[in-house]
């Protein structure tokens, strides 16, 4: 029985990855989940120069979803590369890096940046952030400026190469379509569907810049709907997250079309989760006989 | 307070469970195993049971029993959350992650106060029973609305001399902490403070030494992976309350 | 204190509003709540002519929500108007029509039908229902088809037009600008968003049309951005639903910016809500010291 | 059956429950003011407590003791909702809306056979006991995988004469309740049935009298507002289960 899952010119142990924003650098979670289970890690989303982010609160529980507008607080490419790289590198599973910027510029010279790190086989580029004024979701709700960003980051950067799709748009897979002209190796989705909570008694809205990203289980029906449509839409492969909290929820994903997942939200709840969606998998695998994980996808009856 | 310490993420015992008034439950938890070393100020993530809420909830640790291995908890009734956490019975297992955060510094001398308002003072008993270990002289000083939020009295009184403040005088002197007559007529080395953040801003305000504050930001992860916790220090950049924190010198923090 | 409300030429006694498809026709509701509760009933969505539906099964249930795909069944707007209306005339609260078509004809047709029942203050058109081959979110996901039919209704009927919006866009706020420019008195928002769910033992999608709407409290932080969004955009009033279940939701969605809200889902779940949302809204304003209701509406700090 | 009968949302005490076998509770419900008239085959929606579920579970009358006030449900646990209402304790409150569906035709004489297979054997109890009053001659033929699966047989047998299968033969004669000697055997007016599609089908293939079934098609509402539930009926047209069932007679339905 293999697990193994290849996306671009990466290979990966198995298909569960965890999802950029909600696993630190990895390190974070080594005491509570045994990192080499995980097919790969996306770290943090990472920009050209240092971001402080949005003010606190930053973030507001919802029914079985949670809504963040953390605004890509990092400490820029080159900090990345010359601290955080070398303690990761390590790593004994696929380390990838979430990429954003304001500007196709500012995309392609981060992306090239990375492009230099020998241990880090691919990007997700992620032209979704609802948190973040210019830029970020500005790039993945319309499809030329989807290409345009992607078009220059290919130019950039030479490694494997995922596109991260924004939910808020009335068709992902005009903007899938888009990235695969452009030569992206894969599309990811979906990034957090845009939401806005408020506390009816202090009669104020509960995060600093008002709106945020809603993840969780609440968004899950949305997120398979969407990989079932992009995966039709596109010959790349289609990476799946939204809402996935146990191997169920995965598998589902698979079956509506994913090639591997990703797992947000879900790592706080139960930090152990990756490794015990990895298991879960298997199990079902043996369950139903499926010899080899790409027969899994979008095996539908 | 540098060694290395693990994460574990554990199904513990409810040994024991009671409410200690309408709205504050002390929950007793223990294991098969011996539980990891926890430093006072440090919390842990509790999963709530019947899944009615999705993320964990951070809750201080109240005190450690290393004789009977053994965990506490203080937990106020809020919201969804803590109103099932409040709720668990003797022989309920219950999911946590642990130890997490900095705790507060582990002094060796000197005359600390520890003061605190309502369920802040949740974590002053393991803290000041492990400073009068280290040599410190402890005061606690507890407020509350009312005579009947200062819990746990005995335990308190048991590690070192206690004062109270109520706001209708029930019990102690009538007032907030900051009223209290003892800081004007004694010195401290060090001040530790846990509450609602204006008490902790008046008594940082009030405090010419070494003043620690204990922060409740809302949390996700707990463990420095999400960023949801922040708060901005002296040089204006956000950072994690779970990490970094959750105990901070006051001179670390942009506090207005 | 007042708690009434006006939309359009509409005068209702409160804001509180069930939402169409999940109170049938209010009379299946009669002995669990008081009708005379609620500021009114929005009734199932009626078609030109007859519709069977779509085939079982038609829900699902998610996390914190439920997906349907009903398909608009209803017998057509003459019979409503023949057999339907006269066992509803005469309940004590404004009983308003929900009306879908598959061209601007249809739509405007059985608005004009609809038009010459006297007891019925207001439609309230759907353009938005995402699970009808043609039309429906057709209508909604298009500023332009949006405006044609909106215009091709308001010819046809003469009482108050509320336009009912797809949260499935982009921007909800481009089409909530459209259906005002061409006369709507009112929108609505949000519709159901559009997802999925697999079974995956069974390997197979849970609804026989595959997709469905998902609604109910998951769906709540994105109806209450979207109503945010659109206040702002409209002058018209704004009707906000999605996920309110209890009256601390209903005054987020007035705080956000709505002149009224409705209920759907959580009918099913406590069909008393909506007089427990009336009354919660009053103590409220009873504790927060508002006089009339429309201080209320966009009342944040 | 035509009376106009209403609904109710009530707040019911639960005055016992206790698992019958490891999957199937058996609730009893109670209320200080005199229950609503209920008719056998019809079904409540019951609230799950714990809130991990949104929606309403619609679970059929078992039985009604007239004579202390009680409603009686079981409840195989299957997924969450059940698993959670299974877990009710006595002393519990459950909101339950109630009574739902149209019930079996209330036959006042002939030899009705009453068949089921695991717990579709739920609502006959009541039913039985029912056209047992009304004068009819009843049979209960009960299925299941094994002995176990037969539950409360004595109660059962206080109403009428039980026959079983077990696809085991570990209780009465091996194989479905299709396979059962008495089918040959026994001439009957009427048969009523409840249990797994497959089965009912089975049944009213083998049946020349009318042929009474219970679906349990997914509901969302319960009241015939949402149209969730729907069946195709013998004209091909959507009706709904939860308002002109959950019984339907065979003949009504699109049934291959
Ligand atoms: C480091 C730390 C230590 C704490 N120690 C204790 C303790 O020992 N005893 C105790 O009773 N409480 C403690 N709290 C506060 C406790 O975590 C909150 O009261 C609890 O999270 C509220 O959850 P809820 O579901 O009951 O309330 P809700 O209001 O329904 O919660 C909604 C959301 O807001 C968050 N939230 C609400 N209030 C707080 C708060 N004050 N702090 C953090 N998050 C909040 C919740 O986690 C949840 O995501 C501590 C908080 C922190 C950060
Ligand atoms: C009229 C009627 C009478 C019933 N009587 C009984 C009874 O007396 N005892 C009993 O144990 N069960 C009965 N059932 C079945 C019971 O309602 C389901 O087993 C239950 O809803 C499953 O919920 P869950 O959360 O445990 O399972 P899940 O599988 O987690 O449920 C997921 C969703 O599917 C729905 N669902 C799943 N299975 C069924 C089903 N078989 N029927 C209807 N909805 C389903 C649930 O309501 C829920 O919305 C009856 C169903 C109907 C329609
Ligand atoms: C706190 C938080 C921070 C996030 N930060 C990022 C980020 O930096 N870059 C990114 O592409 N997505 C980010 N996301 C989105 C997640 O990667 C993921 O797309 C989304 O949460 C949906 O998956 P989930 O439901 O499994 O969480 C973040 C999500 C959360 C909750
Ligand atoms: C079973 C069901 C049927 C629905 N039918 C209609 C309909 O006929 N017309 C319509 O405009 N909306 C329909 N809706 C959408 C609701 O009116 C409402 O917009 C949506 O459910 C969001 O609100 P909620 O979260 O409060 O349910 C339906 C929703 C459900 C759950
Ligand atoms: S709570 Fe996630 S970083 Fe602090
Ligand atoms: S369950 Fe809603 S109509 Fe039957």
């Amino acid at each position: 029985m293999t697990l193994k899952t290849t996306i671009g010119a990466m290979e990966m142990r198995n298909p569960v990855m965890t999802a950029s924003g909600t696993f630190g650098y990895g390190v974070e979670y080594a005491d509570l989940v045994p990192l080499d289970r995980l097919g790969a890690v996306i770290v943090k989303g990472t920009t050209l120069k240092a971001r402080e982010g949005n003010d606190y609160p930053r973030m507001a529980e919802t029914a079985s979803g949670m809504l963040n507008c953390v605004g890509l607080q990092n400490k820029g490419v080159e900090h990345f590369a010359e601290h955080i790289y070398p303690a990761i590198k390590d790593i004994d599973t696929q380390m990838i890096v979430n990429v954003s910027g304001d500007s196709a510029e500012t995309y392609a010279l981060c992306a090239e940046r990375i492009d230099s790190l020998e241990k880090i086989p691919a990007i997700e580029l992620n032209i979704s952030c609802p948190n973040v004024k210019h830029g970020g979701m500005a790039f993945g709700t319309d499809a030329k400026a989807a290409a345009e960003v992607v078009r220059a980051v290919r130019k950039a950067y030479h490694k494997t190469l995922i596109v991260k799709l924004s939910p808020n748009v009335t068709d992902i897979t005009e903007i899938a379509r888009a990235a695969e002209a452009e030569g992206a190796d894969a599309v990811s989705l979906i990034n957090t569907l845009m939401g806005m909570a408020i506390d009816a008694e202090r009669r104020k809205l509960c995060l600093s810049i008002g709106t945020g990203g809603l993840s969780g289980p609440a968004v899950k029906p949305v997120a398979l709907r969407m990989v079932y449509q992009t995966s039709r839409a596109v010959k790349i492969p289609v990476i799946g997250l939204g809402g996935i909290s146990n191997a169920t929820d995965a598998i589902e994903f698979m079956l509506a079309g994913a090639s591997a997942i990703q797992i947000g939200t879900a790592n706080f709840v139960n930090p152990h989760v990756g490794a015990e969606v990895a298991d879960g998998i298997e199990d079902y695998m043996r369950r139903h006989k499926i010899g080899d994980i790409r027969d899994l996808v979008g095996a539908l009856e | 307070m540098n060694e290395i310490q693990h994460k574990f993420q554990l199904k513990l015992a409810v040994a024991a469970s009671e409410m200690l008034s309408e709205r504050v439950a002390h929950i007793v938890l223990t294991d098969d195993r011996p539980l990891p070393a926890m430093r006072p100020g440090q919390f842990v993530q509790v999963a709530v049971p019947d899944g009615g809420v999705l993320l964990r909830r951070p809750i201080s640790i109240h005190d450690i029993s290393e004789a009977d291995n053994t965990l506490h908890l203080l937990v106020q009734t809020v919201g969804r959350g803590t109103h099932s956490i409040a709720s668990v019975k003797q022989g309920d297992e219950m999911d946590l992650v642990l130890p997490l955060g900095n705790g507060f510094p582990d002094m060796t001398e000197g005359r600390v106060l520890l003061t605190g308002g309502g369920i802040g003072t949740a974590p002053l008993l393991y803290l000041g029973r492990r400073l009068k270990a280290n040599g410190c002289e402890v005061t606690f000083l507890l407020g509350g609305r009312t005579a009947k939020d200062i819990l746990r009295r005995e335990e308190y009184e048991a590690v070192a001399r206690v004062m109270t403040t109520t706001e209708d005088g029930s019990d102690g002197e009538r007032g907030f902490v900051t009223d209290h007559s003892l800081l004007g007529r004694e010195q401290f080395d060090a001040v530790m403070v846990c509450g609602p953040t204006p008490m902790m801003k008046a008594v940082a305000r009030w405090a010419s030494v070494p003043c620690y504050v204990s922060l409740e930001n809302m949390m996700a992860c707990g463990l420095g992976a999400c960023l949801c916790c922040v708060q901005k220090n002296h040089e204006g950049h956000n950072v994690c309350v779970c990490t970094e924190g959750p105990v901070f010198n006051t001179n670390e923090l942009e506090w207005k």
